[in-house]
């Protein structure tokens, strides 16, 4: 039952609103390069609730129009090169937003609801730059307060350790994806393989398990999460990254580096 | 980044003020807060409480990015971090970019959850370890998050609290004074009536970085600890 | 580190606003025996959502003053009997609601906020019950909306398979509960037992656990969610279920009942 | 409870009405719909996904009791199943209480999560297995949740469909005639004008209660699963 992640790229379509992994959480880069070899555009992507390298990839490769987040960056390799080169350039739109809120968001969605409220934030200059917010007194205590939309990603995108057979796939404590895969329309996950055992039949396993009810399509991609990297199972690759940190500052030695990493995978 | 010696100055100042707290989060690139929650753990044996954020093995929480922020606005984080692209003399940080909002001309990494946690949580510590003119002004462009009465900073030559609206120099370190904390900074800012030299790091929290905070710390920042040691 | 369930109902002062689960969850019988022996007074029940035997024991037995919940009963078994007697009686209050409604007020102590909107139940005489709930125009969307407050209890209480040294909890897909952890004040947990890892050190047990930072104390309490029984571990005593429901239908035969079982324990 | 024959012909009826549906979700104390539900995934080869609640092993949520109200929120439940100690003409169902609403005379177990669920789910279903005057009502003296359009009502005698504002009555079991459900319905109905007597359970269906749904059964529904076989 399991596809390829050029499957799993395949479903999404160009324009879409993607929901994408932190870097410490679950990243399937396994499907990011399939998304830029498939030359996909106008993705509007969604941090959870920030944006790594997968999204510097892509909009290097000019797969995207906007994000939403509270942050991007390569993290201890500091800014977003690609992103960084297209914020200068007004290529990108960015909503700017704080992680609780993209939370808020994810979790008014999951709940059907057309927002939520939010605790702090009042006070920071984020406010002026979020005409979708709604500021006003607290309709039970009358103090200032501040409202947030759903946020309802057409896809959700990501990489685990374990799927099984239905689709099942575990996440251990890597719950802004439980989260996210309620909140997004479809979810769309690679894995590092596919378990023998139903993931839901013991408790140990499913504590920590996206049940298939929710997951659309499940791809097996061993080391899926390269150069990444995936929480108990493989580290980051830090001398890639230092070199893609260094290449992409510049959009010639960008395109050569990244042309070079779409032929090997 | 500063000097070891100034680092670990730094690091004491900020155990001291944690002494007492219940619960204490580091966010991610946050070396200096974290080998100073950890010394405040050591030394309170094992309270406060410590959330280190990006790693796998000092990280409590089992429900996702949200916890952290839920467990703030439950008033169960006494403590939490905050460095900025800039840092104002009213206490404001700015993480987001330089420039007018809306038409920045250099973007930052983005504001995080700083604009939450600064309301939230009652101890929000602000750390520069390079502190400058250009860092510490006399407004932030943006106000990622707004200063707060009582607030303290501590960068890698001074000490600063906020009161009456605007940081107050607290004490210097070994090496600076008054006034050469004046030159290295941004912002006017008056002198506490009894500021003083920064008392250095106690030996016993010394020997704690050395010993079982320094293996806490390898694994999380493994450059930051072998620079200290 | 552990305690014994005596001590933890010590905890709990009289008029206490107490979570507790449903049958299904994690019952700490052991605890309410406890509570009902040191004579508890004018306890306020939350039902995570609904109630079951520990309510019905603890009304029984004149602990309880109010209970708010989305439904009282002894599941298979019918109504809760003492319960049944006492709402006749009008000597314990109710404040009527329905099970997402505890949810989202839980889930609005969880996030720090004083209310959370709630879909559907429009249309429901329920409204009418409720002059603490708020119907008015949605902020985003101009159609009737329903805003619930928070909920916060002062205790949660409940029993679990295993906590650690540490103090964490392994609650497995009984998330009701951390959730209920988030919100309340104080929890309090009894356990069958305690292990010697580290639950939090490994993802699997982790993604399970609710972390010693919510949990104020855990007592070892070996068959402490007997009769109820608990998930994964044993079943319901349906014998002694029986014999309470019948019991318990008349004030004499349900004291005479319980005063035996008081003493057995 | 009815007798076996009845109950097998409600479970036929519900197990039709859930073909092609995604997910169903069966609430505590519904062995008939579990048992529908089961038939029709049987079926559905694997279609719809059965959701038992209160079940061990045939449950699929992770995110604990919230997690079935946020589905159907989410759009991601297609049917589920309500009773009620009164169901009245317009599909209304009250499980509160007796009396008026603020000074019932008699309560029952509470509301449970139907006043949500039956705004938010597409396909509710309404079930009895005991069908008389006292259950069936003009109107109900407490609105659980609202009767909508389209709502279908099957008993043990039985089964109606809400059309243009009330219950209309679609078919009747074996052993009864139109004349036999009015005299026992306390709510006053117009037949349709294609109606007759319900179809019996399936072959197929049958064989499959013997086989793996009775299996499935036996392990929620003990009692049920041995009063069917």
């Amino acid at each position: 039952m399991t596809a390829t992640p050029a499957e799993l790229a395949a479903l999404i379509p160009d324009g879409a609103v993607l929901a994408l992994a932190p870097d410490y959480s679950g990243c399937s880069l396994a499907t990011v390069r399939e998304l830029i070899r498939k030359g996909a555009k106008r993705l509007r992507l969604v941090g959870l609730p920030q944006l790594g390298l997968q999204a510097d990839l892509l909009i290097a490769t000019g797969c995207v129009a906007g994000i939403e987040t509270a942050a991007i960056s390569l993290g201890e390799l500091g800014l977003a090169p690609a992103f960084d080169r297209a914020w200068r350039a007004g290529s990108v739109s960015v909503t700017e937003s704080t992680c609780p809120a993209i939370h808020a968001g994810l979790t008014a969605a999951e709940k059907g609801v057309s927002h939520l409220p939010l605790a702090g934030v009042l006070g920071s200059d984020l406010i002026a730059l979020r005409p979708d917010w709604q500021v006003g007194p607290d309709p039970f205590t009358g103090e200032p307060g501040l409202l947030v939309p759903a946020i309802r990603p057409d896809f959700l995108l990501f990489h685990a350790a374990v799927a099984d057979r239905s689709g099942n796939v575990w996440i251990g404590v890597r719950r802004e994806l439980m989260l996210a895969a309620h909140a997004a329309r479809r979810t769309l996950a690679t894995v590092e393989e596919v378990a023998g055992h139903d993931l839901l039949a013991d408790d140990l396993w499913a504590a920590g398990t996206i049940p298939a009810l929710y997951v659309e399509q499940v791809a097996t991609a061993s080391g899926g999460a390269a150069p990444v990297g995936l929480r108990g199972r493989y580290g980051p690759d830090r001398a890639w990254l230092a070199s893609y940190a260094e290449a992409a500052r510049d959009p010639v030695s960008c395109k050569t580096f990244l042309d070079a990493w779409l032929r090997d995978g | 980044m500063a000097e070891p010696e100034r680092l670990l100055v730094m690091i004491g100042v900020i155990a001291r003020l944690l002494r007492g707290l219940r619960h204490v989060a580091v966010g991610a690139s946050s070396p200096v807060p974290a080998a100073a929650a950890l010394v405040a753990r050591e030394q309170g044996g094992g309270r406060p409480v410590v959330s280190i954020l990006g790693s796998e093995s000092s990280n409590p929480f089992t429900d996702g990015g949200r916890e952290l922020f839920d467990c703030a606005a439950q008033g169960r984080l006494d403590a939490f971090f905050l460095s900025g692209a800039q840092i104002d003399a009213t206490g404001a940080v700015n993480l987001l970019g330089l420039g007018e909002p809306g038409r920045m001309r250099r973007r930052f990494m983005g504001n995080f959850g700083a604009p939450y946690l600064a309301s939230l949580v009652p101890n929000v510590i602000l750390f520069r370890t390079d502190h400058g003119v250009r860092t510490l002004v006399e407004k932030v462009d943006f106000v990622t998050a707004p200063g707060v009465e009582g607030r303290w900073l501590v960068t890698d030559r001074a000490v600063f609290r906020r009161q009456a609206g605007r940081l107050r120099l607290v004490s210097w370190h070994a090496g600076e004074m008054a006034e050469t904390v004046r030159a290295a900074t941004g912002f006017a800012f008056e002198t506490a009536h009894d500021a003083g030299e920064t008392p250095g790091l106690e030996a016993a929290a010394a020997a704690q970085l050395r010993g079982p905070v320094g293996a806490v710390l390898r694994e999380v920042y493994p450059a930051f600890a072998a620079q200290l040691t």
